[in-house]
């Protein structure tokens, strides 16, 4: 097959597979604000005319609180958006178009026909106040993902409110804490192992907590005896992400979830792992109490570049009650919410949450029913697992042995012999046409890269990757400097973070730039 | 399995180079007594057919044909059909967090539009890239006022949307923070100085902001330069609330005044109602805040060959950075429905803006001076609204509701379950740009015929 | 501005505006039979099993007529094709992606809303035998829409049942014959002016006319005089393109109509650049007594890489009682199919045409209005004549005077100068960002560059899209090997047209490649 | 108006650079009395909204809850979800004919990917990039065929779809062709060789071509092995139409009886029904022809660096080139509709072209059983039938689907108009994928309540 001649640097003479990167055209673009000229229009109001139109001040409007002109913002026509934007995103990769294996953000394929069902009538303009007989079919596909997805945890209840994983994360704590306060106890302190997710900190010091670190034992997992170590009464909770950020299942946490049990500190598991688990492993047999579970990552929900997401939460019985408003029940084949349940730690955020993520892992469950969930955790695990393999003879595995939905490398060899870094190995990946894995995190590995491919991926996709790592770590050792200054191809090169952070332009200005 | 590729063959051979002989092998790093035994006990799989027509009929409970007038927080506004096709594009909507920003400049340049687009209308100097909604973007604020004034004590307009309110609530409980409301006037419908004077009052030298929303819960348009002044005579920083986005291409924009902080809900920029979400939150501040502020934040700068780029930027205050010592623990936010408003502000752009706000207004005011005139209703406050109203109905507002049901309108938000005892009779009515002139007719004579 | 460092040949010192063009990452795909695996699948069946499933050999059929596996087709997850047509869709330019001025072509904006519109349940899912209540809307709307295109074009009666321009002009063309043989004749010639569109003879010659060519005088337009030169009482009519494809009025048309009437021969309009007269110039006054309406030009519907299109004809009332049939009419309020006007020429497609294209134009048509159509092709002929005034003074102009919707250039100033050609010119503009236009067409102006802006294009590209040529007609001059070498930039350079030509591959084989 | 970009200050100065004052002066190039005077005689523009509004309404006159039996040429098969996001993207859908292959290698390479399905589902050896549909298809390939055996006179099944028919005679008359109809056996349903070969006499040396498309208007399956020896015997060319393309899944390729040309209708390829169109016509013949063929072929070459690219080639059949010398008139065909079938069959392929047509089978002899054996109604046509048949009623058919019409059910095509005499009773009833266990047993139960 012939190679990628437009690719620079140059193929390696004897490819066996082709790559996906090479060169092509990009089209730039200005920002939208130097786009347009006065008097430009893109959009249309139906029946203007109609009603007499106001005049603020004649409405009783204090002359100060009406605007004047809203300056800087641009005219356009619609097709001018449709120019503008089109041109912005070609310059993104997405799943769509390649291989997206950041690791622990479970990039896997997003069904169309989501979208297509959050565009149905019906659930696009559904308003959350309408009287409770117009949201039968809204609340029925709301009642029934949170009974799905505590079958599937093996838990007891769940809720869909929480906007994100780390949103969740937060109400899981407030789940918690309020457990404690029912009895009478105020503690402090939660178990948050160190390579734990940022989030995991960040959600526990923002309710009030005091975080404690425990670190990761050799095997890559934590040790039930470092979590003793740990333990007081003042512990509300431990923090564990299962599988772990290295890729890792957490061999001891019936145990862990034992001993905790002694001072009644609770099992938070950070569940945005869960695509490993999902059909695999009981939430409930391993004493889990509340785990959040990224509907935008297991329950396949499009990113979005960042959002939305929904970070549902799952939990025991022990933590029911506690659950935020509103709480969707049925009553004798109706839906209703129930805003006032007495324990309740209140409202997490406004309206049913982020409704129509919900919707969309709704109808991936109904698709992949039971056989399916079985079948893609399996997959997810079997292509970490023959990545992992591949890959290692190339390089640095810090945690040798078979792993969940992703594997932990480093750059261990490249760095020592060549001076090539993870940043360098994953701008050059941006050359081969692949999104880089996730990289320095988690922090326990030095110069990390962690790799997820989903169970989306083929054989084939991870045979290409493979093979691009493996000439990026030829190039490294032959022109280390073509590594250093990659990417070549993408329309941007390598951007000044350093200059971003130091001189902050966060905005365009009407008379700036 | 029509999402998932790997076929006998592949399994084999993949299992071969693992070195297992089957993927039993590998599900052996879970304990055995943890394992799920059997098969979930859910339904088997859907053909894709079975699906939709499951959700269409899930769908079709709520009747296309319903006329509705509510808003509370989430506006019937027109979605410009060419919205849709772009931010589905999947490169938009299939790619991560930009964290690999030679890869993702198209989120990038669009965010930093987004940030631009809320500095222009709120007139402040640094907006973030979106938040979870309105309600937890004013919980944020809470936090950060809270950081900046090294106080804990809040003076709130009991006009906020009573949802922000119990987000509020529930955060301050977790954060030992405190909320003092200050009620709005009976008659007028505001905040008055006199009110947000005393609640400061109440909270002493531990005030740390005082939290105004305009338009306010009841639709009636607050003075921003009563709220400056409160704020500035009680020493505390002013935040600003803004859960009616479109009402900024009319209203003079809350950083005229002086605000510290404005948060806020961009749904109303174009968003579909979604039964109250994916929505769009914003956050806007002063330059001089900006590393206290939570969320994500994109900023120019350029790559190696000098063109201009963008970045995520100031990570320094994020947890994937500064852990448990982060500004917030938000990491995946909003950024597609920031995109849609954003594709949606650049179609309306400056003269739309003030065209749809202006017909917002218009339209609302005239329904509410002809409700107004019906036999047994009346407009319950007098100051002046933006496209919503309060209505004080003969009847509960609950069973006027059920009645108008009957002819699929729906005539508002009840507001006894929001605001209780006295407003058991009162709606929240909203009439955007989307309710034509027949539909306020029609609802006039609904009303009128309910009322014996 | 800082200036697309990264173009091929570099920008030039001191450019004004930026041009789009610059170098991208672009990602190689296999063709979608060298993707997949046995046993993948990417559809799923309604309802498997509710119907036992019949041995077609024990159906009754043959065995013979059963077939055996079907080798070849590829075996893809629903991924698999997002990911393949995604990639390929990358390989494309397109309207929504930059300035597409191919003369003659009319490429401008397709509003989104029309696809919103097409794939409504009522428009979608119609089948065109439903029992005609179940019809209403439907025909309404192509009742509508023949109106509109009548009053708009200032004629009797239209239909849209052609599936394009070319099948318009084979059925315009039917309509002449069945009006002449109505009248006992059997006319044999069709007059056709040299610069018309190829498909013009290729019409005329399809149903067994004998094409007259007529030379374009020296002014760019017909002369009356030539016409009656080659008119004889065996022309059948004129196919007579107006404005021409040198984007010029033809003036005489009036006179020619009256010259022809003498023979009683008809004048066919071909009504390609139907765009630059609506609402400024009435084919009833012209004369015309049959013109196609290319829909998917003047009327906005996308051209989809090369079709759907529909071949509207607008007629005179003599030609009316010819239509092919069904005739959608309004009887009462009500809307019915006329399978049976007892003049008609008959069929010419199946069912009612390309439905779905006129649907889009009729929404285009109700969204511009009145005023609307007559803006629109004002502005296109101001952006024709501002391009034209701007690009005079760089590029040869044969005929230097004002022109309607387009106008067309020349290689000379170059190919003399510097050994340029148009095809070198149009292959740089690719690296310019720009689609080129239509080049060597029309054939009486050699080495041409056909330009045709449309009123959807902003000032600003029209600026940017001339100054690209002027960059180019300077590169030529430096350094014209960087022209002839172009494109530098796209996905794939300049492609072998003689090899596929010459040793044609025309499909992928199984064992083959 | 939100599709013009002009704006006041820009026409001046573009007006300025080009010399004149005004935009009128340059219309001075229309005699002023073929001018349009006044405005143009519609209704003036409309709001996307009323638009939306207008086009909704007219779409819900066909009411979303019809079970239609309905297939004779325009078929209701599924349509995943999947296939319209890609389809519509901007890239393909807004891009021109292929004519710079730099930039379109992606329409060009889905393009030689239809060609290549189409090849292997006939079993031909070369098919072109669309046609405009079946029965245009099938009218060019008698033009070809006319062209290729120097001959004016076909022989054509009379179970040819009627329309196809129809067309043929208008294509027929305009260059002087003639057909012969070879009417088919009132029995079984299929055209049998006696009655090709009493067609082919008819014809005599004049004969080019024999034509039998199957599955037949009927719902019949031919015996193309009839039909090859019919135009062997015959020394004529043996043209195959395929009006059910999902058919090839089940039943043998034309080209594997030595078929000359295979032409036909693509839309059961997954192309929604839109009332008949657009859909996408192909075209298949033997490479020895292909200098004879219509419409666009997409060949495979090499770019510069040596990379494989593709273009549009042999145009020097096409107009463009030839003028009144080419091969066919075709310019813009539907190549959007090609890619529609092209990523359909991509999803289905191999293994679900064959479960998708032992379905549609199973499905229509199912139902041809159950209704055959209601009192009153029978299945007419003994032959085997692939997912349509033809069922006699007790009334006419035009009655029944009238009567049907009331519960939303439509059973099928009335033939009368299609065949006349004789057929006044008969309805052309098809049960494709998509008709539920329980949809057909509701056209059981209502046939059998209409009966009386
Ligand atoms: C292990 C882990 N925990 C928590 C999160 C936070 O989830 P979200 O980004 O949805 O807030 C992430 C996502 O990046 C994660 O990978
Ligand atoms: C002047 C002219 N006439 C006729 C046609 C043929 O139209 P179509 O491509 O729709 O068959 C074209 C289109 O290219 C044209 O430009």
């Amino acid at each position: 097959m012939s190679g990628g001649r437009r690719q620079i640097g140059g193929p390696p003479k004897e490819r066996r597979l082709r790559i996906p990167g090479t060169a092509g055209l990009a089209l730039e673009e200005s920002l939208v604000f130097e786009r347009g000229s006065p008097g430009r229009v893109g959009y249309s109001l139906p029946e203007t005319g109609t009603v007499p139109v106001a005049d603020p001040k004649a409405a009783g409007l204090e002359s100060h609180l009406v605007r004047g002109e809203l300056s800087g913002l641009p005219e356009l026509t619609e097709f001018d958006v449709v120019r503008h934007f089109t041109r912005l995103s070609t310059w993104n990769y997405s799943i769509d178009a390649g291989f997206f294996p950041l690791g622990s953000c479970t990039m896997k394929y997003n069904p169309k026909v989501h979208e297509r069902i959050a565009q149905m009538e019906g659930f696009a303009n559904g308003h959350p106040y309408l009287p409770e007989e117009f949201c039968q079919g809204a609340l029925e596909a709301m009642y029934e993902l949170c009974r799905m997805l505590a079958k599937i945890s093996d838990l007891a209840a769940a809720t869909v409110l929480p906007a994100a994983g780390a949103h969740g994360e937060l109400t899981g704590l407030l789940l918690i804490r309020a457990y404690h306060e029912k009895k009478g106890r105020k503690k402090k302190k939660v178990l948050v192992p160190d390579s734990a997710h940022g989030t995991n900190p960040a959600s526990a010091a923002l309710v009030g907590f005091e975080v404690v670190s425990i670190p990761t034992a050799s095997k890559g997992v934590l040790d039930v005896k470092d979590v003793e170590k740990a333990l007081s009464d003042d512990v509300a909770c431990i923090m564990l992400t299962n599988p772990n950020t290295l890729g890792l299942f957490e061999r001891d946490i019936g145990k862990i979830a034992k001993v905790l049990d002694q001072v009644d500190a609770r099992l938070y598991c950070d569940g945005a792992n869960f695509n490993a688990l999902m059909g695999q492993a009981s939430m409930g047999k391993m004493g889990v109490d509340v785990s959040q579970i990224n509907l935008h990552k297991t329950f396949s929900t499009p990113h979005g570049g960042g959002g939305p997401g929904s970070g549902a939460l799952v939990v025991s019985d022990k933590l029911a009650p506690f659950l935020p408003t509103p709480i969707v029940k049925k009553d004798g084949g109706k839906f209703r919410l129930d805003y006032s349940p007495p324990d309740s730690i209140g409202r997490v955020k406004g309206f049913w949450g982020n409704y129509g993520i919900a919707l969309r892992a709704y109808a991936y469950i109904l698709t992949l029913g039971a056989e399916g969930i079985k079948k893609a955790s399996e997959t997810a695990i079997v292509n970490a697992n023959y990545l992992r393999a591949k890959l290692k003879k190339t390089y640095h595995l810090p945690f040798d042995q078979p792993c969940m939905h992703e594997a932990v490398f480093s750059d261990k060899n490249q760095k020592d012999a060549t001076g090539v870094t993870t940043l360098d190995i994953a701008k050059r990946l941006i050359d081969k046409g692949f999104h880089p894995p996730t990289i320095y995190f988690p922090l326990v590995v030095p110069g990390a890269l962690m790799i997820e491919p989903t169970e989306s991926e083929t054989k084939n996709a991870i045979d290409q990757f493979v093979q691009a790592l493996e000439e990026i770590d030829q190039e490294a050792r032959e022109n280390p400097q073509l590594v250093k200054d990659a990417p070549h191809l993408p329309f941007r090169r390598r951007l000044d973070e350093t200059k971003a952070a130091r001189s902050p332009k966060l905005r365009w200005e009407p008379n700036g730039s | 399995m029509r999402y998932i590729p790997l076929t006998q063959k592949d399994l084999s051979e993949m299992l071969g180079t693992i070195g297992v002989s089957s993927a039993e092998d590998l599900l052996k790093q879970i304990p055995d007594e943890l394992r799920t035994k059997g098969p979930v006990p859910i339904a088997p799989g859907l053909s894709e057919k079975a699906l939709l027509d499951h959700l269409a009929a899930l769908s079709r409970k709520k009747p296309e044909s319903l006329v509705s007038f509510l808003g509370a927080g989430c506006y019937d506004h027109f979605v410009p059909s060419v919205i849709a096709p772009l931010v589905t594009r999947g490169e938009f909507a299939t790619s991560y967090t930009p964290y690999q920003p030679e890869m993702a400049q198209g989120t990038l340049q669009a965010a930093y539009e987004f940030q631009s687009y809320v500095c222009l209308l709120t007139q402040m100097e640094v907006a973030n890239s979106s938040m979870y909604d309105g309600s937890t973007s004013t919980a944020e604020a809470m936090l950060m006022a809270s950081r900046v004034a090294g106080k804990k004590t809040f003076a709130v307009s009991g006009a906020l949307h009573p949802e922000y309110l119990e987000v509020l609530r529930t955060y301050a409980k977790a954060t030992g923070l405190h909320l003092i409301e200050a009620p709005f006037c009976a008659e007028t419908g505001r905040t008055t100085g006199e009110s947000l004077a005393a609640a400061a009052k109440k909270a002493g030298s531990d005030l740390a902001a005082i939290f105004v929303q305009s338009p306010n819960f009841l639709g009636v348009i607050e003075d921003w330069r009563v709220a400056q002044q409160a704020a500035k005579d009680a020493g505390a920083l002013f935040v600003a609330v803004v859960a009616e986005a479109t009402s900024l291409g009319l209203l003079s924009p809350p950083g005229a005044f002086g605000a510290d902080i404005v948060c806020g809900e961009g749904q109303a920029w174009g968003l579909p109602m979604q039964w109250g979400g994916p929505f769009a939150g914003f956050f806007a501040c002063q330059m001089k805040y900006v590393r206290q502020m939570p969320g994500r934040l994109v900023g120019e700068t350029v790559d190696a060959s000098g063109e201009r780029g963008f970045v995520l930027t100031l990570a320094t205050r994020e947890q994937h950075i500064r852990r448990e010592k982060a500004t917030s623990n938000i990491c995946t936010s909003q950024q597609l429905c920031a995109l849609w408003a954003t594709v949606w502000l650049s179609l309306f752009g400056k003269q739309g803006l003030r065209d749809l706000a202006a017909e917002n207004l218009s339209r609302a005011k005239h329904l509410r001076e002809r409700l107004g005139k019906l036999p047994g209703y009346k407009a319950r406050f007098t100051a002046p609204t933006y496209n919503e109203f309060v209505l004080d109905c003969p009847k509960p507002a609950e069973e006027i509701v059920s009645l108008l049901s009957k002819k699929k309108i729906v005539p508002g938000a009840p507001l006894g379950r929001f605001l209780g005892k006295g407003f058991e009779k009162s709606l929240l009515v909203c009439a955007t740009e989307m309710r034509s002139a027949e539909e306020l007719k029609a609802l006039e004579a609904a009303l009128a015929e309910v009322r014996s």
